[in-house]
C-alpha cells in the first residue's frame, strides 16, 4: 500500500465517520430549523402578503422601516439592559447555588430540590404567581414590606420597576437551571486536585478562582451563550405579566416580534425584526464562542 | 520545626480496614520512610497526616499541636501525591508557583525560587508547558517542584521518583536529603525502592496489611529483621528463607542430614541467610542444584535447589560461570544467619557479629 | 347513507368553569339533532392564542371551518381572507330573520361593508362593581351607584382610605390599564364622554379629538390628581382580586367577571352600568362565531347551522348562564330560564340594560396593531410619561399612517 | 465560620427559590378566599384540585406528555450524543461550519418558526400527532453543545486505552463517553423533561384533539387573564402537572453528587 | 507471530521535535525494552506502534503490514499506560474484562481468563471496587491485567511496575517474561529500572533525546556501551568516567602523573571503568582521597575523589572500613577500560576480553 494514498484515506475515513455521526441530527435541524430561518430571512426582503394582495419583493423596505421604528429600539435597549441585568447575576447565583448543595452542606437535597423548582414549574403558572407577588397592597412583596411600614410598589405598573420586575423572575427561572449543568460539570472535576490546592495552603476562594473556575470554564461558556440566548428568548413572563408595558416599558424584542408575527400577522416586518435578532445573537454568541473556547481547558 | 506523632491511628473504608493501630513518632527534622507492600497503607497513612482523610481512630500530632481536625490548609505541610494531581490548566510555572502565590509569600522572591527548583528539577526549558504536554516522568518533577519549593516544615512525599530513570533518580535522591538537612523538614517518605530507602532514611517504617511491622534505622531494618516478613522484604533478591527440621535434636536444613545449624534457638523453624552472604564454595558444607542464572551486569543471582529446604539465591560478583543443572556447594557464616519461630518472628538468639561494634 | 359533514371548531376559553365540557356538550347534542353533521370541538387556548392558533393552521393551508374569535379579530380575519361574510352562506329568509334577532349593539362589530362576518356569541360589556359595606362605612347609599363622572370622583374620595403614615390602604377606585384591554376600558370613557373612536369600515380613528383628550384627562386625574386610584398601571388580571380583597371599592371590569365576584366575594356588592359624562354606554366585547372561507360549501353550510343553533333563544340562555355573558338575542331574555336568572341575578341584567348605549368594541383594519399604540400611548399618559394630549396626538399620527392603506 | 454563613445563605436564597412552589401549595390547598392571605387557622381543602382535574381530560394528557417526553428525550439523546462525539472528538472538513449551524439553532426562536414547521407537518400527514410535537425538537442543539462541551473534558487517555482493546468509534462511545458524562445526561434529562413537559405554544398550534395534546394545554384553560386571575385554581392545576416532575427530581437529584471520574486519587 | 518495524519515524509537537528517525526492527515473539532519561520519547514511540499518534514522518510495519495509517483497534495490539487509564466508571472485572467483551471474545472464557489474571495479580480480594478505591499500585496492577488478559500478539507496556514494590515487581516480572515466552508475544517495553531492562530484555534499545543511541543485548549494553552516554546510563551506580589527558604522548588520567593507560586509542578523551570493576588496593596504581562513603547493605559506595580526572565511585561488598578523608589506592584490569572521543561515542580499540568467548 501506499503510504500517502492510505494516509488520505484514513483522513477519510474519520471524515465519513465524523459526517456520519453528525447527519441524522443535521439533517433534522436543516428540516426543522434551518429551512423554516432561511424563509424567514427570505420574507423579509418581501411584504406582507394579506389574502388574495401576493407578497411582493420590496427590497430593504422592511429595513427601513425598523430604523424608524421607536418601539423597536426601545425593545432592543430594554433587552440589552434585559440581558445585562439577568446574565451575570443567574449565573453567579447558579455556580453558588452548585457549590453549595455540592458540598457537604446540611439538609443539601432539600436546597437542590428548592433551587430546581423554577425550572420544573410551567412558565405560565409561575408568571402568574409572581403577578401575585407583585400586586401591590396584598402582594407578598406587598405584605413583607408592609410588615416593616414600607409603601406599596406597584412593581409591574411603573415605568421604572416593571423591567427590573421582570429580570428577577427571569434570575429566579435561569439560576436554578443553570446550576443543574454546574453541578453535573463539578462531577468531573478530580477531588485530588482540591486536596493538592488545600494542602498548598489555598483558601477556598483561592481554591474557587484559580482551580475550580477555569476547569469549569467550558460549563461557564455553555450557560454564559445559553444566559445570552434566553435574554432574547424568554418572554412568557412579559405576555402574562406585563404585555410589555407599561408604555413598552418592559418590552423585549421577542415578545415585539411575537406582537408583530402574531397579533399584528406582519409577517415580513417579524421576519425582518427576526433577523436582526439573529444576526445580533449570532454575532455575540460567536464572538463570546470562539473567544471563550480558545481559552477554555478541556484536558 | 515539626515532629509528627500518629497516635493508634486507624482508617476504615466501610469494613475494610485500611490501617490501623499505627503508633509512629517522627522526630522533627529527621527523614522517615513509608516501606511496605503494595495495598499496605502507606498512601493512607500519608493522607492522615495532611489531613486529607480523617482517622476513623486515634490522633495526628504535629509540632506538639493535635491536628487531627484542623483542615489541610492549616497543617502547612507539602505533599507529592503519587498521582501527581498537577493543575490541568496551568502551566509547568504556574503549578510550581500555585503555593507560593496562594500564601501570598514575597512576589519578589517568586522568580528566584522557581529558577533554583526548575533547575535542580530539569524542567527549565518546559516551565510554559501544560502538563498534558509532558512525559510522564515530566509531570512527576513538577509535583515535586510543587512540594519541594514551598519549604515547609513537614513534607510528604509518595513515590515521587518512581517513574525518573535511574540516574535523575540518583541526583534527586541526594537533592532531596540535602535539602531536607538544609532546611531542617520533616519528611515523610514513601518508596518501594529499597536503595532509596535505605540511603535516604534516618528510620524505616515497614507496613504489613495496614500494621507497622518493623519500625528502625535502616542498619537495623537490614541487619536485624524483626520478622520473616520484614527480612524477606528488604533485599534484592531477597533473604533467603529456608525451612529447618530436627535431626536427632539438633536444627538442620530440611530435607538434609546435616550439618546441625550452629546457633538457632529453641523452636527455630526458619533459617534466613541473605543472597549475598552466601557464597558457592566448594568445600561449602550445603550442596545444592543450580535452578537458574541471572546475569545483571555487576553481578550474577544464581538459584540454588536445596531441596525440601526452599531454594536459595545467591548473588555472585560479576558473570557466573555456573550452568543450570550443575551441582554446587553453598557455604555461609554462622554469624549471618536469621532464625524465625513458627510465628514468624525473629528469635533473640541470633546476633550479627559483623555489624555490632 | 352520506358520511356526516364534519366541522372543526376552535373555541377559546376566556373564563373560568368547565367551558370545554359545555362546548363538547354542545357538540354532542347538536349532532344528536342533526345526525349528518359532526361539530368537532378544538380548544385554542385563550382569545390570542385562539387567533393565532386559526390564522397559522389558515396559512399553513388547514385552517378550522368555524371558530369564535374576538369580535374585533374581524377585520384581521377578512384582510387576511381567512373567512366568509355568513349572509353569503345564510341566504334564506329564516336566516336572514335570525341575523337580524340581536342586539344591534352586538352586531356594530359583526358587520362591515354591507355584510355581516360574525354572529355573536360570548358577548359582554363593561360595567361597575362596588363594595356595598365600604359605601356604608364611607357614608354613601350602598343602593344608588355613581352615576356621573363627578359623582364617581366624589365617591371615591371617600373611599380611598389612609393609615396613619399616610399609606394609602383602600382604593377608591380601579380601572385596569395594564396588558391588552387598556383601550377596551379607555372606551368606557370616552363614550359616556360622547366620543367615537373609529368609523365602522375600520380604517379611520379619531383618537385626538379634543373630547378623547379629556377622557385621558379624566382618567389620569384619578390618579394624579384626586388620588383615589393607585399611580401606575393596573393589572387586568388583579383587578378582580382587588375588589374580592377590599383593596378596591369600585372595579370596572367585564360582566364576564360576574359569576367570579359573585361566588368570591365575602361582601354585598353592587353592579352598575358605567357613570355618564355626557350621556352612558360602554363598548361591547367579546368573541363571534366566525366561518372558513377554506371550508366547502356544505361545511360552511353546516358551520352556520350550528352557529344558529348555538344561538337559539334556549342555547343563548343555557350558555348565559353557565358564564355570565350577556345572552345576544332579546329573545333568550324572554326564555323562562333566563327569567328566573335575571329575577335572581338582577346584576346579570345591568350589562343587558347598558347595551341600549353601547357602542362597538374599538376595531379596526391592523387591529392589533393600532390598538397596541393606543394602549401605548394611554399607559403613557396615565404614567405621566405624556401629557394625555400629546399621547392621543401621537397615536393619533401612528394610526393614520397604519391606516392609509387601508382607505 | 464561614461554614455557618454558607449555610445559612444557601438556605436564605432557597426559601427565596421556593417561595413560588409554596405558595402554589398554599392556594391550591386552601379555598379562594385565603388564596392571598395566610392565616393558619385557614380551612385545608382539596376543593380546587377537583375543580381543576374536572375542567380537562387530564389522565389522557397525562399519558400524552408523557409520550411526548420520552419520545423526545429518547430522540434527543441519541442524535445529541451521535453529533456531540464527532464535534467534539473527531476532524472532519465543514466541521466548524456545521458546528456554527448548529448553534444558530439555539438562537432561533421556536416560535418563529410555528407557520413553516405547521405546513411541514401537514405535508408529512402528521398533524395532531404527539409525534408531530415532537418531532421539530429532536435534534437538539443545546443537547449537541452540552454533550460536546462534556465529551471534551474526558480524558483523552481513557478513549486511547479502550481503543486499544479494540473498541470501535460507537464502542468507544458508548463505554467511555456516555457513561462518563452520566451526571450531564441526568441534568439534561431533566431540563429537556421539563422543557417539554412545560411546552405550551406549538403543541396547542399543531394539535387539535384530546387524544394528542400535552398537559400544558389543559393547563393554560386557567391561565387566560380575561377574567382575572384565580390563583387556587391555577395553582392547584399547577401542582397536578408539576408533581411528576418534582417526583422525578427528588429521585434524580442524588445521581448528582456522585462521582465518576476519580480514578488515580492518590 | 508480529515483528514490528518502524523506519525513520518522527513526531514532531509544534516545533518541539519529541523523536526523530527512529529505525527499530523488534522481532516477533521478542522481549525488547526501551530505556533512556525521563523526556527522551519512550512513551512517544510506543503511542506511534500503538496508533494513538500518527507520525509526522516514517512508518510502523506490525507483521509485516504496514499499519502506519490503521486505527489502533486494528492493530491487535495491548497496552499499560504510564498513567494507567483505568475506566473510573468499571470496577476492577469490568476493566479487565473491557477488551474481550468489546471484542466479543466468547463469554464462557471471560470467567476464567479473569480468574488466572486476578489471582496472577493479586487481584482477587479487590475485583469489585472501583479504581478510585484502589491504592496506586492496585491501580497499576488493574491496567496490567487489562493488557495481560488479551493475550494480543503484540503487547506495549509503559513502565508497568513503577509502583509496585520489590518482591511484587520481582514475581511480575517473572510472570510477564514467562507469559511473553509462552505465548509468543512480541513485547516492547519501558521502564527505568535497569535490573529490570537487563533480566528480562532480549534487546535494550537506548534512546536520548528522541534518538537511538544505542540498540544491543543488554549484555553487549553493559560491556559495550557505544558511546559515553550509554556508559552512564547503564549500571548503578553508573561508569566512572573520567578525563584523561596527554603527558608525553601518552595517554593519563588528567592531573596524574601516570602510569599511562594501556589501550587507549588515537583520540581517547575519556576514560570509563564501571564501579564494581574498580577496586581499593594497597598496591594500586591511582591514589585518590575517600570523598564519601554510602552504605546499601550488601555493599557499600566508595566515592574516590581523582583530583582533575574527576570523582570514581568503588563498589566495594558489604560495609566499607573506610572513613571520608582517608587516602586509598584504586586499580582495575585493561579488559575493563572504555575510551571515548571528544565527541563521546566510543572508541574501538577497548576490547572487553572478559567477556569475550
Ligand atoms: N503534547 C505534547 N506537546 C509538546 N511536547 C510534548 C507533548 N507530549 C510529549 N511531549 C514532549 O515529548 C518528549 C517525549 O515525551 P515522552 O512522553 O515520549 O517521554 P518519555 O520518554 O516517555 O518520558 P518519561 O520517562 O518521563 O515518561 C518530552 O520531552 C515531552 O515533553
Ligand atoms: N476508597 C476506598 N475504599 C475502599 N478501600 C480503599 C479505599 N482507598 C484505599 N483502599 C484500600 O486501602 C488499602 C490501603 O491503601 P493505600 O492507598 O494506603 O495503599 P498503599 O500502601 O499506598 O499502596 P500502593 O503502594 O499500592 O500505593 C488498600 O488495600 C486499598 O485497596
Ligand atoms: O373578557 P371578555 O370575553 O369579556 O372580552 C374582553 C374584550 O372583548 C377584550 O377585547
Ligand atoms: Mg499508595
Ligand atoms: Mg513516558
Amino acid at each position: 500500500m501506499h503510504a500517502s494514498t492510505a494516509r488520505l484515506s484514513l483522513a477519510r475515513q474519520h471524515a465519513i465517520t465524523g459526517w456520519l455521526l453528525v447527519l441524522p441530527a443535521v439533517a433534522l435541524l436543516a428540516a426543522f430549523t434551518h429551512y423554516p430561518a432561511l424563509a424567514t430571512l427570505w420574507h423579509s426582503f418581501f411584504s406582507t402578503p394579506k389574502g388574495s394582495r401576493p407578497a411582493r419583493f420590496v427590497g430593504l423596505e422592511n429595513y427601513a422601516l425598523m430604523a424608524d421604528d421607536p418601539v423597536f429600539w426601545q425593545s432592543l435597549w430594554n433587552n440589552l439592559w434585559f440581558a445585562l441585568g439577568t446574565i451575570p447575576t443567574s449565573v453567579g447565583l447558579a455556580l453558588a447555588m452548585a457549590l453549595w448543595v455540592n458540598g457537604k452542606l446540611s439538609g443539601r437535597g432539600l436546597l437542590r430540590m428548592a433551587y430546581f423548582t423554577p425550572t420544573v414549574l410551567p412558565m405560565v403558572a409561575v408568571a402568574n404567581i409572581w403577578l401575585f407577588f407583585y400586586t401591590p397592597q396584598y402582594g407578598l412583596i406587598a405584605q413583607v414590606t408592609g410588615l416593616f411600614g414600607l409603601p406599596s410598589v406597584n412593581w409591574l405598573g411603573s415605568r421604572e420597576t416593571a423591567l427590573p420586575a421582570l429580570m428577577l423572575v427571569t434570575i429566579w427561572k435561569e439560576a436554578g437551571f443553570f446550576m443543574i449543568f454546574y453541578l453535573a460539570a463539578l462531577q468531573g472535576i478530580p477531588p485530588t486536585l482540591r486536596e493538592a490546592a488545600m494542602l498548598e495552603g489555598a483558601s477556598r476562594g483561592q481554591y474557587f478562582r484559580r482551580v475550580l473556575w477555569p476547569l469549569l470554564m467550558p460549563t461557564t461558556l455553555f450557560v454564559l451563550i445559553n444566559a445570552l440566548i434566553n435574554a432574547f428568548r424568554l418572554v412568557d413572563h412579559v405576555v402574562v405579566m406585563t404585555r410589555g408595558g407599561p408604555d413598552n416599558a418592559s418590552t423585549l424584542l421577542l415578545f415585539y416580534i411575537y406582537q408583530v408575527g402574531f397579533a399584528f400577522w406582519d409577517t415580513a416586518y417579524a421576519a425582518t425584526l427576526t433577523v436582526v435578532l439573529l444576526a445580533v445573537l449570532a454575532a455575540t454568541a460567536w464572538i463570546k464562542f470562539n473567544w471563550l473556547d480558545r481559552r477554555t481547558h478541556y484536558q | 520545626m515539626s515532629s509528627i506523632v500518629l497516635d493508634s491511628l486507624e482508617k476504615r473504608y466501610g469494613d475494610h480496614l485500611a490501617i490501623s493501630g499505627i503508633d509512629i513518632v517522627v522526630e522533627a527534622g529527621t527523614f522517615t520512610v513509608l516501606l511496605g507492600p503494595s495495598g499496605c497503607g502507606k498512601s493512607t497513612t500519608l493522607r492522615m497526616i495532611a489531613g486529607l482523610d480523617t482517622p476513623t481512630a486515634g490522633t495526628v500530632v504535629i509540632g506538639g499541636r493535635d491536628v487531627t481536625q484542623l483542615p489541610p490548609s492549616q497543617r502547612r505541610i507539602s505533599m507529592v501525591f503519587q498521582s501527581y494531581a498537577l493543575f490541568p490548566h496551568l502551566s509547568v510555572r504556574e503549578n510550581i508557583l500555585f503555593g507560593l502565590k496562594v500564601r501570598r509569600e514575597p512576589a519578589r522572591d517568586h522568580a528566584a525560587r522557581l529558577q533554583r527548583v526548575a533547575q535542580l528539577l530539569g524542567l527549565d526549558a518546559l516551565l510554559d508547558r501544560k502538563p498534558s504536554q509532558l512525559s510522564g516522568g515530566q509531570q512527576q518533577r513538577v509535583a515535586l517542584g510543587r512540594a519541594v519549593i514551598s519549604e515547609a516544615p513537614v513534607c510528604l512525599m509518595d513515590e515521587p521518583l518512581s517513574n525518573l530513570d535511574a540516574q535523575l533518580r540518583h541526583d534527586m535522591r541526594r537533592e532531596i536529603r540535602a535539602l531536607q538537612r538544609q532546611l531542617g523538614i520533616t519528611m515523610v517518605y514513601v518508596t518501594h525502592d529499597q536503595t532509596e530507602a535505605m540511603s535516604m532514611a534516618d528510620k524505616v517504617v515497614l507496613l504489613n496489611g495496614g500494621r507497622i511491622e518493623q519500625h528502625d534505622t535502616p542498619d537495623a531494618l537490614y541487619a536485624r529483621p524483626a520478622s520473616e516478613f520484614a527480612a524477606r522484604f528488604i533485599g534484592t533478591p531477597p533473604m533467603n528463607v529456608l525451612t529447618l527440621e530436627t535431626l536427632h535434636g539438633v536444627p538442620v536444613l530440611a530435607g538434609s542430614h546435616g550439618p546441625a545449624l550452629r546457633g538457632a534457638g529453641a523452636g527455630a523453624q526458619k533459617l534466613g541467610v541473605r543472597p549475598e552472604h552466601m557464597r558457592l564454595d566448594i568445600t561449602g558444607r550445603w550442596r545444592a542444584r543450580v535452578a537458574s542464572v541471572e546475569y545483571f551486569g555487576a553481578d550474577s543471582i544464581v538459584a540454588c535447589d536445596l531441596g525440601a529446604a526452599g531454594i536459595a539465591a545467591v548473588r555472585v560478583p560479576g558473570a557466573s560461570p555456573c550452568r543450570a543443572g550443575e551441582i554446587v556447594h553453598l557455604e555461609w557464616d554462622a554469624a549471618h544467619q536469621h532464625f524465625f519461630g513458627a510465628s514468624g518472628r525473629a528469635l533473640p538468639s541470633s546476633p550479627s557479629p559483623l555489624l555490632e561494634p | 347513507q352520506k358520511a356526516p359533514v364534519e366541522v372543526e371548531f376552535y373555541y377559546p376559553v376566556a373564563v373560568g368553569g368547565p367551558i370545554t365540557k359545555v362546548i363538547d356538550d354542545m357538540a354532542a347534542a347538536f349532532h344528536k339533532e342533526n345526525p349528518d353533521v359532526v361539530v368537532k370541538p378544538v380548544y385554542a387556548g385563550s382569545y390570542q392564542d385562539s387567533i393565532a392558533k386559526a390564522l397559522t393552521a389558515h396559512k399553513g393551508g388547514k385552517p378550522p371551518q368555524l371558530a369564535v374569535l374576538l369580535s374585533t379579530d374581524m377585520f384581521t380575519l377578512i384582510d387576511e381572507e381567512a373567512i366568509v361574510p355568513i349572509d353569503a352562506v345564510a341566504k334564506s329568509a329564516d336566516d336572514q330573520k335570525w341575523l337580524g334577532g340581536f342586539y344591534d349593539a352586538f352586531m356594530q362589530n359583526s358587520r362591515s361593508g354591507g355584510h355581516t362576518w360574525g354572529v355573536p356569541f360570548q358577548r359582554s360589556t363593561i360595567v361597575m362593581y362596588y363594595n356595598k359595606d365600604l359605601f356604608r362605612e364611607a357614608g354613601l347609599d350602598p343602593d344608588k351607584a355613581p352615576a356621573t363622572w363627578t359623582e364617581l370622583v366624589e365617591a371615591a374620595k371617600k373611599l380611598t382610605k389612609r393609615d396613619a403614615n399616610g399609606q394609602v390602604t383602600q382604593w377608591g377606585i380601579e380601572i385596569p390599564s395594564g396588558g391588552a384591554f387598556a383601550y377596551w376600558l379607555f372606551q368606557a370613557l370616552t363614550t359616556p364622554h360622547g366620543e367615537i373612536l373609529m368609523n365602522e369600515a375600520g380604517n379611520e380613528v379619531y383618537l385626538d379629538k379634543p373630547g378623547v383628550v379629556e377622557a385621558v384627562q379624566y382618567w389620569r386625574d384619578l390618579a394624579a390628581k384626586h388620588k383615589v386610584m393607585p399611580e401606575g398601571t393596573i393589572d387586568w388580571g388583579t383587578t378582580p382580586k382587588d375588589f374580592l380583597e377590599r383593596k378596591a371599592a369600585i372595579v370596572w371590569t367585564t360582566t364576564g367577571n360576574l359569576t367570579n365576584i359573585r361566588s368570591n366575594a365575602k361582601f354585598p356588592f353592587g353592579v352598575a352600568p358605567m357613570p355618564a359624562s355626557k350621556r352612558g354606554g360602554s363598548p361591547t366585547g367579546g368573541g363571534n362565531f366566525y366561518v372558513f372561507k377554506n371550508a366547502t360549501p356544505e361545511q360552511q353550510a353546516a358551520a352556520v347551522r350550528f352557529a344558529k343553533w348555538a344561538t337559539t333563544p334556549e342555547r343563548a340562555a343555557e350558555w348565559s348562564i353557565a358564564t355570565g355573558y350577556v345572552a345576544v338575542t332579546p329573545a333568550a331574555w324572554e326564555t323562562e330560564r333566563m327569567k328566573t336568572y335575571a329575577k335572581d341575578v338582577p346584576a346579570a341584567v345591568v350589562a343587558r340594560d347598558q347595551l341600549a348605549v353601547s357602542v362597538a368594541e374599538f376595531s379596526t383594519h391592523e387591529n392589533q396593531r393600532v390598538t397596541k399604540l393606543l394602549n401605548d400611548n394611554l399607559q403613557a399618559a396615565l404614567t405621566g410619561a405624556k401629557t394625555p394630549a400629546q399621547a392621543m396626538a401621537d397615536a393619533q399620527r401612528e394610526a393614520d399612517r397604519i391606516l392609509r392603506a387601508y382607505r | 465560620m464561614n461554614r455557618a454563613l454558607d449555610t445559612l445563605a444557601a438556605w436564605l436564597l432557597g426559601l427565596l427559590w421556593i417561595a413560588p412552589l409554596a405558595y402554589a401549595a398554599w392556594a391550591a390547598f386552601h379555598p379562594p378566599a385565603y388564596a392571598t392571605r395566610f392565616d393558619l387557622f385557614a380551612p385545608l381543602t382539596l376543593a380546587n384540585f377537583a375543580q381543576a382535574w374536572a375542567s380537562a381530560p387530564f389522565a389522557q394528557y397525562f399519558v400524552n406528555t408523557f409520550t411526548l417526553v420520552t419520545m423526545v428525550l429518547v430522540a434527543q439523546f441519541v442524535l445529541a450524543t451521535l453529533a456531540a462525539y464527532a464535534f467534539a472528538r473527531f476532524t472532519f472538513p465543514g466541521r466548524d461550519l456545521l458546528f456554527m449551524l448548529v448553534l444558530l439553532q439555539l438562537m432561533v426562536m421556536p416560535d418563529v418558526l410555528i407557520v413553516e414547521n405547521y405546513r411541514s407537518m401537514s405535508a408529512l400527514g402528521i398533524r395532531d400527532t404527539v409525534f408531530a410535537v415532537g418531532l421539530p425538537y429532536f435534534a437538539s442543539a443545546f443537547g449537541i453543545f452540552l454533550l460536546r462541551q462534556t465529551f471534551k473534558t474526558v480524558p483523552r487517555e481513557l478513549e486511547e486505552a479502550a481503543r486499544m482493546e479494540g473498541a470501535s468509534a460507537l464502542q468507544v462511545l458508548m463505554k467511555v463517553y456516555v457513561p462518563l458524562a452520566k451526571p450531564m445526561y441526568v441534568a439534561y434529562g431533566l431540563v429537556s423533561v421539563s422543557h417539554h413537559w412545560n411546552n405550551f405554544l406549538w403543541p396547542l398550534i399543531i394539535t387539535n384533539s384530546v387524544e394528542s395534546r400535552p398537559l400544558t394545554v389543559g393547563l393554560q384553560v386557567f391561565s387566560s387573564t380575561d377574567q382575572g386571575i384565580d390563583w387556587s385554581i391555577i395553582t392547584a392545576a399547577t401542582l397536578i402537572s408539576a408533581a411528576p416532575l418534582l417526583v422525578a427530581f427528588l429521585l434524580f437529584q442524588r445521581q448528582f453528587v456522585q462521582s465518576f471520574m476519580r480514578a488515580g486519587i492518590r
